[in-house]
């Protein structure tokens, strides 16, 4: 019988299965957080964690709650400055990869995480952009996690903060930029990915219990289901090293299964 | 030679802020969301009743909210206002923003970063790879009437343009450069005459300081000027740019200090409880700025016992071991 | 987690040379006139015979014309070519322009400064304020019809156009972005999986190391990743972008390594001399660098006595008292 | 009596002389380093010296002979990078005052240290602009260290490495330069300076036994040497400061007066 797992369990861990070794992580808080050092303690040790703020390879004995967290800092094999960690995201050389999370996305990947309503006189403001237009347009690739709801997975976005596929096909291309957009949404339902061609989100896998018609059913836009598998749900290997190593004080996993 | 300019700009706060912070500045504020924000700083000029602020932040946290929320803040330039965990998005800076209270104008982090690094390089603009088709290049806080008639502002927000070196002639963003009137920063360690060393991550404090008019620096301690020229490298910007010095033990409390003090996680979520509602938030301001003149009264309400909870191990860093929920 | 990438870089400087660096790179040389010159991969450079290689430096004294006077070297981006009292300009770059054997183009330092910091931070290029009406805008060293051809090389060498973000429209300078196949860079310590560090003047190492597609670092000391690691603030680049670390105890010999030894003042005077004429500087070449298979071959051919001589105090970083004549 | 004294040693007192206290001096190495380091002696004691490598108010027990010695890095209040001590070079709320040398200069102040014919096949090629161009650009004021020969006082410079005061008039403004220009030249000779209106150069100071003629005899294009005044010959105390304290090994200064 498989271990039982939350939801958040499930999305740090299948997020990290999308990390390849050697890959330079850029991360935020939260679940990236344990996405990234998940996959690193699994099976991607040579992957390196780094901040935006400039901490490269930290300890990470503790889990940092912020990327200006001390906990970034401390025992890096570099402190460098804001500027010089975008500047490795986009370094042409490294397989830099980006975790954000956001408030909206479209079909192409692109995500909202500026406000809801008006610009000037929003319905609800959130923190802003931070780094993630950056890693939309610089990093090599991009996972996003998402709550998968209507009122997230959107035909049209409030505010556009940071360019996915854009309008798909060579859009983005044609825009200028050289590389990177989003390879994968990791939602609490599932794992979506963009079609080759149109860019276009599909439904790549379901999460153990859930059918790929109840993803549509949460999708405000038209979503191709039609290639849908199954994810496996997380060994016992991972929840281990998740539970024990990661975040042995639940700071983000939050409680345990029931 | 070893003669040395010696001249002391060791002030109090109050002295510092009513000196050289005026109203309707364009202030950078260094430090980052939970880290060395200058909150000693921050809470001295919303006691003298400064107003009219324009802020210019990359990514800020606690000090931000504090100026918006007390009303000192008229415009804000920003990528990101939050504390991570404990305010996903900073919850003043949310209500300014949602009642209309201030003007404000988005900016990706890089792309704010840029633009101080090109005010402290003396760069006309500074053309980027970051954001094209995003709204942050399409919508437009400060309007273009607005900015014709600003000298604090460029005449565009950006602009997006072929690139001339390049046979594709790809799109590319230019950005304007952004020179403060003032930067506030709090650092680990200064001597009286203005040399600074900021310890782990400097985020971009160095940058602000070099792009701005005026220079005010609060630090944990005060050492000699000699004891930091032994070992330059890790100085932080030239002396002559700082204007005032100010000895401000737990500066940047309740935000972190690398070394000196982990984040203090009870008054943080405290702080969230208050800001949430505008009365609570008074109160707030009242009981933690107003009511408290100075650094040690305030220091004495924060307790003993939450000051030695979250003291740094003095080889992580941070405090271990802190129960941070 | 303390789980650590300790895959080493570690080689020999001919195993870094034969891996690294190839024919036609285009080739960043850190260090700055008589300081921290990369000499023993340069040296080693010349033992294998690379050619074509074109060369990017803003300040580069021995390196660079060592490099130059071996014929290794087709093209140069350079703002100066000099060691100070030991050759106001340096002496087999003078003859290799005045002999038309290179082709060059001049930049100021600033904006070689620019060019690296633009292509280390991935920008499509980058405008200053340096250099309206001066003939390195005027006069291009590369020809258009030379540049449309290469893709190591730029479209333009600068451009001049208004200032898009002031009213005044002043005009400034574009530069191209500076991205090198290949940066050599000499540090005082380096661990076995490429963490760095520089004591003293960092030049521009860090963007050049940062704007390179492959970095080899040579170092005085080879020290344990985690004792760099206890003082991450003071390291210069990003591990992940190093390809090779070779410990080279003198490697910057005849220039100076802060901390470690001062500029050698009776080789460059000796270096002067020879450079002169062609066949005393072959004759140099074959005493110093062809005849010299390895750093521990060239030390000792340096002798005891000079290198004593030239060895920096603990405190000062150089050798007081010093005869510089 | 007046004590005697070299040519170098005027021309490094006088170049001295016009240094403000509290100027931000970026120095080169030479006389540059003479001049700015007696002016702290004597009559400027707030002044810093930094240079373009970094190094910002170095000690100077020991002259250095480079930008890059190590003599510039040791006991300063900072070690920066090259970038940024251009940046200081630029600041608008700093009085910075650079000295340069050069091999040709015109009647506007304009500057070539790259090469003398042809550039692509020059006849003599120098160092290059360095820092020159830049700290013309940028600088709020420029101090020249020239030769006075009629070669190298010329009509028309070779290559234009650096922009002095262009044509003229106002047409450093119109190029965009926000500040700057050169304010003085001083020569073997004397000190020249430059018209408030017209830019053009003119004699100022003739040095004791010189006279107007010789200087004007010594420059190829036509020079007003109507205003040119007697400049006082070096103190004993100015002596006493550069020989004793600045260059007692005499790196720079060369020999002793016979």
């Amino acid at each position: 019988m498989n271990p039982t797992y939350t939801n958040k369990e499930m999305m740090a861990l299948a997020a990290g299965r999308l990390v390849g070794d050697g890959d330079i992580l850029f991360a935020g808080t939260g679940l990236s957080m344990l996405a990234a050092t998940v996959a690193k303690r699994i099976h991607a040790p040579e992957a390196v964690v780094f901040f935006e703020t400039g901490g490269i390879d930290p300890a990470l004995d503790e889990l940092p709650l912020a990327v200006a967290d001390p906990r970034v800092m401390s025992g890096t094999s570099l402190n460098s400055g804001l500027i010089e960690a975008f500047a490795i995201l986009a370094h042409r050389r490294l397989r830099t990869i980006s975790f954000l999370g956001a408030a909206q996305i479209d079909a192409f990947g692109n995500i909202n995480s500026t406000c809801l309503g008006d610009y000037q006189r929003p319905k609800v403001r959130f923190p802003g952009s931070g780094g993630a237009c950056d890693a939309m347009s610089l990093a090599h690739a991009v996972i996003l996690f998402m709550q998968h709801e209507r009122k997230r997975f959107v035909e049209k976005l409030d505010y556009q903060t940071s360019p996915g596929w854009l309008t798909g096909g060579n859009a983005r291309q044609e825009a200028g930029f050289q590389r990177g957009g989003p390879m994968a949404v990791v939602t609490n339902l599932g794992v979506l990915r963009f079609d080759e061609q149109t860019k276009r989100m599909y439904l790549d896998e379901c999460f153990p219990g859930v059918t790929p018609q109840e993803v549509a059913d949460n999708t405000s836009f038209a979503l191709d289901i039609s290639r849908a598998g199954q994810s496996a749900p997380p060994s016992q290997a991972e929840l281990t090293a998740l539970r024990e190593q990661v975040d042995p004080q639940r700071l983000i996993l939050g409680p345990l299964p029931a | 030679m070893s003669q040395r300019n010696s001249k002391s700009k060791l002030m109090s706060a109050p002295e510092a802020v009513s000196r050289f912070v005026k109203d309707g500045d364009l202030v950078a504020l260094g430090g980052f969301t939970v880290s060395r924000n200058p909150m000693t700083l921050a809470r001295e000029i919303i006691r003298q009743g400064k107003k009219d602020l324009h802020l210019a932040v990359h990514s800020q946290g606690q000090a931000m909210d504090l100026l918006v929320g007390a009303g000192c803040v008229r415009r804000l330039e920003i990528a990101y206002g939050g504390t991570g965990r404990f305010a996903p998005t900073c919850i003043r800076f949310r209500q300014a923003v949602q009642k209309g209270l201030i003007e404000i104008e988005d900016y990706s982090n890089f792309q704010m970063s840029l633009r101080f690094l090109a005010g402290s390089l003396n760069l006309p603009f500074i053309p980027c790879r970051s954001g094209v088709g995003s709204d942050i290049l399409e919508k437009w806080g400060f309007s273009q009437e607005l900015r014709a008639g600003q000298d604090k502002l460029p005449l565009h927000k950006a602009l997006v343009s072929p690139n001339p070196f390049s046979p594709q002639q790809e799109p590319v963003v230019f950005l304007p450069a952004l020179s403060p009137d003032l930067a506030l920063v709090h650092v680990q360690q200064a001597s009286a005459d203005g040399i600074a060393r900021i310890k782990g991550l400097k985020f971009l404090d160095q940058e602000q300081v070099r792009a701005a008019s005026r220079v005010i620096v609060s630090c944990e301690e005060v050492v000699p000027a000699e004891f930091l020229r032994q070992d330059p490298d890790q100085n932080a910007f030239p002396p002559f740019l700082v204007d005032a010095v100010v000895h401000a033990p737990l500066g940047a409390h309740p935000t972190a200090c690398h070394l000196f003090y982990d984040y203090d996680p009870r008054h943080l979520n405290m702080y969230r409880q208050q800001a949430g509602a505008d009365e609570s938030f008074q109160q707030y301001l009242k009981d933690w700025v107003h009511d408290v003149p100075d650094q040690e009264t305030y220091l004495g309400q924060v307790g003993a016992v939450d000051l030695t909870r979250i003291r740094a191990n003095t080889q992580l860093g941070y405090a271990p071991g802190l129960d941070r929920r």
